[in-house]
Order: structure tokens, then C-alpha cells, then sequence
């Protein structure tokens, strides 16, 4: 299916989850958050939150500020 | 420091929400040289409250190393920023992000005016505090000297009122320390000079006023040696803290021996 | 400070004569509270070098206590000063008496011009200089920030020029800046801050102009408290010290972010 | 000033609105020891508009004369306050009522944060600035230095923005050139500083910044010599003008001789 | 200036020895564009007092035009100086040729220290002072900020006492109000500031301490338009001097408002 | 008829018109404005309003201020 | 005769005098002062002081300075 | 003999030496300095400096400064 991450347009699997979106991703252990649709997705949502076609994710992490 | 004197120090706590700290210098992550070198600064400058920012994952090219690989979260309480957002919402926004990575419940506030001065906006800043207080966060906002929507800020339910020495990344120190003083005198919160230093002695001026900690970024990061001057950064912090404490003789336009008279 | 950094402290040492010093601050012994409190500020304040004034012994009330036992000698390097002395011939006096009690070949000239500031006499004190470089004293000299004067010691021969930075006892800090900039342009000497501190910024100031060190006396004996203060001094002599070994940011009316631009 | 200059000087005139003026002083009629001497300070000061208060009329002892008795009309252009006000509701209120005097359509809003300080509620400034900008006033504002509220007034369609040297009646001057300066970069309309002038030469450094004018009351009224003091004034601003004009020399550490070198 | 301050400044004039004085703006005649400026700028200034320079008479390139041609001697008291000296016997040799001319018998003393900085040496000064007076001059002596410096040049009987704001030509203003002020309180003789004013409101500043005058050159010479900054100059010195004699109003951190409360 | 005029209860005529109490205030030429019932009372109107039982007036002048 | 006139060497006829020295540089009314042999003249002596060979001489004026 | 010491007038025995004066003073290892009739002793001549009648001593030590 076609998802729209970080404004990209990717293709994953039917079903998948964003927990296991991010493991795809290569995050790691390393802290993020998820805005599903617009919507802040809760921390402990991750795990069980299937994605559907043309989901549009915004996965966002630390960087170096001020 | 002496030992008693350290003794005392290790009481003279600075308590924010439910945390508290020794150190009263808090310290920025970005525009370092390096990691390495942003690592040893932080640790150099004895702070225990670091900044980050809050930007997209990259998908393109995983870096295989992330800022916090850099940054001992058992050592350092992590407060993330709104920068970069220029209205109430993206701050609003941000700042829930940067909570659901679990990391802090902490924020720093800014929603900035202008792309140019970076300066802050206090209309969208008021308007993201009630937010942010009401959901529940630890609001830490940088905002202007102004001592009127300090207050206002206060009375929002901040935690801490942070208000600028002068532009972000302007190095010129506190250029109004008259509002400084108007802000410390309503104040029931601590008051937390953020933005503006650029050298030691800045820091030691702010932390004479009264203030109850100091928060830099640039000052560090582009310094010639930013170690070297994290150590600098770390000692005035604490040299003016003691200064506030310990009372200034006032000033005269002439004084008075400290030898006595000669008498031979 | 980081080891590393401490480490480095160490090995930047400050030259004077014959002798050496890791502490950069020069504290003065006169108008504390008590003995006791003067030897715990000293202590405090990291110090190595205390300055002393010369007085009649008393034969009246044998006071049964005198300053030197509550100074190490051993710890402490003793500068004994010509406070009090109105023209060159009463400070070359001194000097000399000082020597003879066999406590240290080194001296603070001062030959003041005037009762009510107790500013320096530029003309007495080059007149004073020229002598006690002759006799083969270690002359420290205090003077006023005149570049052209501390040119003109400094090519008598003294060992250190010691501008005031404002009156003594005024508290006031550094009160021209540019002059301290110009002297330091000129000078082969180390140049020490004497006279005008009022609070640990003050130093650190002096130090990130680059001066080599700082004396002062009344900034910590006539402090709420001095055993602080003398700490604060320590750290803002350190802090000043180690930012000019960094290399601080320039100063802009306003600059760039230290968080990146926001992409989502 | 020289003839040419005096010529040059008539044609260098400040557009507010409908309105324009030659003299860059504005004075306000508060304070004096009597109204005699706010007669002839506003006389000496050369301004040609005035600010005044809106009150209650006395009913019990009805004063046989008024404020706009010893202020004439013909030669002064009068510019109604909101001081007192609080809220925007209030100095909306009060500026319908002056201008139904009929004897202006000028206001200069001022929405106070605080009856301590003085200092501007910049959010009630905002709001009764857009209704007064609305409702067809010549909108004169006074408002903190902050340059993003100042935008914002601009933005608003304000005539002028005026934004505080220092607290009102404090005579501390500009306190934050910085501020000012980012203002003028920004504005499109005439920057005015209003409040905190104490003496002669802050408002020359007002005018020397690029400020259109400069607005006081207090440096005036409070002076030993209140007329005397409107003549500095007055001289202090078109001074400051011809410097801002004239194009200033550039500072430096030092220089070089203004005599040529010693050739014999 | 309404006409009776008019009247009043009339009235205050500045007696230096035989001569005497309405304005209190001394002005140099170096580093002009043209001579037709430097006139211009004469004018402008509404000065009443010149100084020049003595060097060599030019033999090869005879020049059609001097000077004294665009210098109304009529108008202008001539000032001669010193520049360019090093030592106390060029500067009395100095001193007597320009007497010989027949011109003048006021000499503005300089005996300089160093030809990078140009700032003046005290001992030379001292030794051509004591000289000078013994020959009958009317001595303006320029020299540092020195306090004690300027006593002892008193002490030997100068007409005036001319402390540097800060270094020739370096446009930055009195850096030491203190020194200044110290001077002041000391000095029986008229204190003038001579060098540092790089624009008006430093000659403002500068009177307000209750300097006699204020005397520039490179300010006015090198600025954009000097004709008008002449002009600036000379409101700056007028708009000073009135301050003043006023008193002006206290600085405080926040005070009273300038409106009556309000009441309805 | 019982006016509240600046606060203070005054009784004036019946039928009694905004210019008229403002004479009968001495108020002469000086500028002044006025409130009626909490509405600010356009200067042209001054003449022709007629004030009735329990008015409440609001009667602003200019006094010195910066 | 040789006179040595501001660092130069010059040739004038001898026993002339200062005032005439002056008045063949067209040095006109404008002010000046001269050094014989290092010494001040005073102005007064200007007419009566007659050169001789191998006098020096310092001719200074009035310039622009500060 | 009469001694002048630090402005006062002592008596002391003949001969007493400068290093004995000290002692009877209870200067004990305190750091002092001695000017015998306004000239600086020598530390190290204190031991055989003996003392004559009329001798003016100025006996210094060190106090707090700055």
C-alpha cells in the first residue's frame, strides 16, 4: 500500500504497523514521535496502530537546539 | 571551591515543576562542531539540563547515529524546544511530539516573531503557554524583557519565565538589565535569562541580578574552543551565583583605603 | 572544571620575576569582620599571593596576635604594599623597611596623589619605580590606566602594570575598557587589574580583556559575606580567564538560530 | 544655526498623518509647578504638539480656569492620551471622548499593564490599537521597545509607533539601543520614542539612532528650571537630527592626528 | 531659543584668562575636505575660538592661499597648538614661534606620548606647563583624565584643564565619566573636554557633567556633511550647557505617572 | 428630575438639554465630552439631547498629561 | 651668501634681512615666525635682523590642526 | 638610657642591643623592621646592633592591607 511518510510517497505492506514502520526504518531504540493523519499518535499506540492505504505519517526525532 | 563552600552549593538547589538541579546553567545541543565536541562541552559546563529540537526523521540517508547516542539521558534531563515554530499552533504541536517520544514532559516554549531577529512573539507565546500549561506540560518560555507579559506568563502557570538578554546568537550580553530587575521583583517563579551570551562574564552578570539560572546555545557551540569555554560558562555561572548571595559592597565614585592610614 | 580542563589550568601559569602562581587573583588583607574571617576568604578565594601594608609596631597594647599567624607563609606568597605613602622617597622607604624583615623582596608600589581618591600620582610613582628596580625589589606597581604611564613604568623595569580599573573601594569594575585595551596592546608585562572591583563580573571582565590577573581587597573584606564572595571571585577570575582562552562569539545586533529551521 | 542649516531645517519635516510639523519634540503638559510654567516651557521647547489627559470635569469647585486656557490651539496641534487606562475597553473609550471634544482626531493610545511601573500592556495596546485604527483616529501608540509588537502595531495601520526609551518620569534614557535600532530597521512609519528621557542628551542619542522624534514630559516638568530645561531640549533634538543627517565618524580604539605631522 | 534663554546664554560666558567667550564650542581646523568647509563649518559652529597648527613655511610650492585666509581673525580668537610634539621643549619652542607671530598669546598645550595612539604624556605636559606659564602664556593644556594629573597642571597655574573624552579622533565619547566627574569636583580652573566627540549627543553628555566647553576637530571634519554637523555640534553644546544649568531629573528604575490617575 | 452626573446625584429642570447642563456647569467654551448612559454622546448632539430622570452623565474635560 | 632655509640650502644676496628674506618667499601678510640659528626671533626684529652667511633658518605659519 | 622608639620616649638599660630591645617588646618571630635615627637596619644586623643613648628607633610590621 501507498503511505505518505515525511512527505514522501513509500510503499510498505498491507497491514503493517507503525511500530513496525519505524523497526523498518532503522529508529531503533532512538526516541520518536509519530503524527498519524495530523493527529499525534500516543507513545504506547505505536505498537498496535495498523496503517492503511494513503496514511499520511509525519515521524519526527531530536536534533541538535537551542 | 572550598569545601564548606561546596557543601553549601550542593544545597542551593534550583527546583522547576518536580525537578531539581545543582547546576543553574542550562545548555543548547545545536551548532556545535562536532558530536564529540558538543559531548565534552556539555560535560565541561556541569549543566544537567540540555536542549534539542524536534525536526523530521530522515528516511533518505539513516544517519546510524542519533544526537541522544551523544547525550546521557541518566545524566541529563532533556527539554524540548518549540524552535523554528511562528505561531501557537506549531508550538502546541511540537511540543506534544517531543512528548510522545517519551523522553520529557518537559518544554521549552518559543514561538518566535520574525525569520530575521528570531525574537519571540509574545501574543502566540501567551496563547501557546495557556495550552501547554493546561495539557499538562512543565512550561519553560523564552520570551522578551518585557516585565508585563512576564507577569502575564506567570500568572499562565509557567514554570519558569525566560526571558532574553539579548537576540539569540547576538553575543551582546543583557542590554537591558533595568527590565531584568522589574521582572525579578514581580516574579514568584524562577527567572531564567535565555538567549543572548556571549561570554563568561554575561553569565555572571545575569546570575548577580538574581536571576536563578542561565541558558545558552551559541556561546558555547561557536566559541573558539567550545570545551574550554563550556569550562568558562560553568565557572561564571556559579561565580555570580555565590556574588548574589554573598552581597556587593555598593558603588562610589571614590572610596576608602583598605590600608589603614600610614603612621611612621 | 572537567579534568582535562583542570589539567590545562594547571600548566597556564602566571610568571612573575622569580616566582610563579596557578591562581590568577591577588587578595589584599585589610577591613575584614576579624582574623578569622580573612583567613577563611583567603582560603576561599584560591589565592597565592596576599598583599600586606607596613605600620608601626604597636608598644602599648602588645596585641598577642598579629596579622602573619593567621597567613601561611609557607602557602602564601606576602606582597607587602607602600599604601599611605604621599611621595617616592616615603614609599622607597617602606619598601626597603619591608624587605628587611626578611618576608619577601617583592613590592606593590603605590604612591598615592591624594587623600580623598587615593588615586595614584603618576609622577611620585614613576620617580619610586625607577629607585626600586634599582635596589633590585620585584616591583608590582599600581597606577592609574594611563597607557602612556604604564608604558613608562614598564620600561623602568617593574615586573607588573597594575591599572586601576576604577578608584579604590568604588566597586564601580572596569570603568574604561579601551585604556585596559590599549595597555594590553602595548604591554611585554603582565598586566593585573588592581583597584575597583565590586563583584565576581568585574573580574571576569578583566580577564577577558586579557589581563593576566586581578587584585583587589575591599569587593571581598566589606562583602555580606566575604568567605563567599571570595569564592565567587575565585571562579569569575577562572571563568574570565578561561573565556579569553576560547575566544568568545563576536557581537551582532542579531543572528542565526542555534536550532535548525522547522521541516514538518 | 546658520542660515542655509535654518532653511534645511524648515524643509526636514515629520508627516504624521494629515498632520506636519517641523519641531521633532513633542511635549506633554503634566507635572509643572504651575500653568504659567508649562506656558512658557512649551514655548521655550519649540514643539508644536502637545499631549494632554482626559478627566472628569469638577463639578464641586468649578476652576475658573482650564489647561487649554494657557495652551493656544492656533499654534499647537493637541494630541489626547488614554494614560490611566488599563484595558483596551477603557482607551477606546476615553479616545471616543476626546475626539468628540472636536478638538482633535489624533490619539496617543497607551494601555498600561501595571499602575507600579507604568510599562504598556502590549496585548490591550494590540487590541485598541486595530478598534482606534477602525474606528478613523490618527493613531499614535506608546509600547514597549519590543520589536515584534512593534510590527504588529505597524501592521495594524498605526501612524506612529512609540516605543519607551525607559519606564515613564525613570530618566534613564534609551536603555535598549539595540531594540530601537531593529525597530527603525523594520518600520515604515515614523518611530517615536516616548517616555524615559531624563536630560538633553538622551534625546539627541534618540534622534542620532534615526528616530523621527522624540516625545517627553516628566525630563521637562520635574527639571530644576523647566523652561530652561525645553530650551536644551528642543536643542538636544534638532542637534541630534543634523548629526543623524550629517553622517557620524565612525568609532574606533583610536585614531589618527587631526594636525598634520611636526616637520621642523 | 525663546528670546529670554537667548538673553540668559548671552549672559553666561566662559572666561578663559583675558578672553571671553559666548559659545563654548572650540573648534580645530584639520582634515577638512576644502578650505571653503572648513569656513563653512566655522561658521556653523557658531564657534568663537580655533585652534591651529604651526610646520614649516612650504618654499618650493608657494602656496596663493593660506589659512588665515578663510579664518576671520576679527571673528575667531586663534588658538595655536602644539600637535605633533614629543617632548616638553619642542612644545615650548613650539609654543614661542607661534607667539611670534604675533597672532595670539594662547597656546593649547600637547605634549604626546606615543605617535599610534596619540594620547598625551603627563610628564612631558607638566615640565611645558610650569614653562609656559613662566613665559607669560595663557595655557590650555590638553591631557589624559587623569585627576591628580590635572590638580598638579592647575597647581601650576594653566588657564584651562582639557582632559581627553577618549583618544583623538576615535569618535567614541567621554569613557570615563567618572574621572570626568572627580575632575570636576576638584578643578578651579574651567574643565574642557578636548578629543573623543565623535558626535552631538557626546558633546552633550560632556556639558551636562558641568564641563566649561568641549572642543573637537575630526568629529566635525570627517563626518558626512561637516557644515552640518557643525551645526549639530553647536546645538549639542547649547542644549548641554542648559541641562545643566537646569538640574536635571533623577534616574530611577520606574516612577510616577506624568498623567493624574484616572476618574471615570 | 435626579441626574447622576460624574458620579455625584444632582437635580436639575425637567426637559433640561446636555448644552444647558453644560452652561449651567460654567463649562463656557472649554472643551469637554460627554457620556450618556455609557454612551459617548457625538459633540453635535450636545444641543438638541434632552436629559431625563436618572440620566447618568459622564462630563470629561483635558488636563495636563504626557 | 648661503643660508640654510627649512632643511635647504638657498643663495641671497648678502646683508639682507630677515623681513626681506620673507618678503622675496611672498610669505605677504600672512602670519609667520622665524628660528635663527634655533633661536625665536621675536617679531619685532624681524625688519632689523640682517642674515649672514650660513644662517639657518626655521620659517614656520599657521596650518590646519586640531 | 632614654630611647625614642616609634615616637614615644623608653628607658632602657645601656648597651641593650637592637635584637634585645626586640625581645623586651615580645616582638617574638613576628616579622619586624627597624630604622635606627631614619636609616633601615639590615635584618641581619639587628643581633649586634647595640643601641646608644638618644638612639631614635622606628620599629615596623606588617598589618592588613591592600
Amino acid at each position: 500500500m501507498r503511505l505518505r511518510i515525511n512527505g514522501e510517497t513509500e510503499t510498505y505492506p498491507d497491514g503493517i504497523t507503525v511500530r513496525e514502520l519505524l523497526d523498518s526504518l532503522g529508529t531503533g531504540n532512538r526516541p520518536v514521535a509519530v503524527e498519524l493523519n495530523r493527529k499525534v499518535l500516543p507513545g504506547n499506540k505505536l505498537k498496535e496502530q495498523i496503517l492503511r492505504e494513503d496514511d499520511s505519517l509525519e515521524i519526527v526525532t531530536f536534533v541538535g537546539g537551542g | 571551591m572550598g569545601k564548606s563552600l561546596l557543601k553549601e552549593a550542593q544545597q542551593d538547589r534550583l527546583r522547576l515543576g518536580k525537578y531539581e538541579f545543582t547546576s543553574r546553567l542550562f545548555v543548547g545541543t545545536g551548532k556545535y562542531p562536532s558530536m564529540e565536541v558538543m559531548r565534552d562541552a556539555l560535560e565541561a559546563s556541569g549543566t544537567e539540563l540540555v536542549t534539542v529540537a524536534v525536526r523530521r526523521l530522515s528516511l533518505k540517508d539513516r544517519p546510524r547515529e542519533s544526537l541522544l547516542d551523544y547525550i546521557d539521558t541518566d545524566r541529563y534531563t532533556i527539554l524540548p524546544n518549540t524552535a523554528g515554530c511562528y505561531n501557537a499552533e506549531e508550538a502546541v504541536r511540537t511540543a506534544h511530539l517531543a512528548r510522545e517520544t517519551g523522553i520529557s514532559d518537559m518544554v521549552k516554549l518559543e514561538v518566535l516573531g520574525d525569520e530575521r531577529t528570531l525574537l519571540p512573539d509574545p501574543v502566540g507565546t501567551l496563547e501557546a503557554a495557556r495550552q501547554l500549561v493546561k495539557d499538562g506540560f512543565t512550561v519553560l518560555v523564552y520570551t522578551t524583557d518585557d516585565p508585563i507579559i512576564a507577569k502575564k506568563l506567570e500568572d499562565l502557570g509557567v514554570t519558569s519565565v525566560m526571558p532574553a538578554g539579548a537576540p539569540i546568537g547576538s553575543g551582546q550580553g543583557i542590554l537591558n538589565k533595568n527590565n531584568i530587575r522589574i521582572i525579578l521583583e514581580n516574579a514568584k517563579v524562577p527567572v531564567i535569562v535565555d538567549a543572548g551570551v556571549g561570554t563568561a562574564s554575561d553569565i555572571a552578570i545575569a546570575m548577580e541580578l538574581g536571576c536563578e539560572g542561565v541558558l545558552l546555545n551559541t556561546g558555547i557551540a561557536h566559541a573558539g574552543d567550545p570545551v574550554k569555554m563550556a569550562g568558562a560558562m560553568k565557572q561564571a555561572c556559579e561565580a555570580g551565583r555565590l556574588a548574589y548571595l554573598s552581597g556587593r559592597i555598593p558603588r562610589k565614585l571614590y572610596a576608602k583605603a583598605s590600608s589603614p592610614e600610614k603612621d611612621f
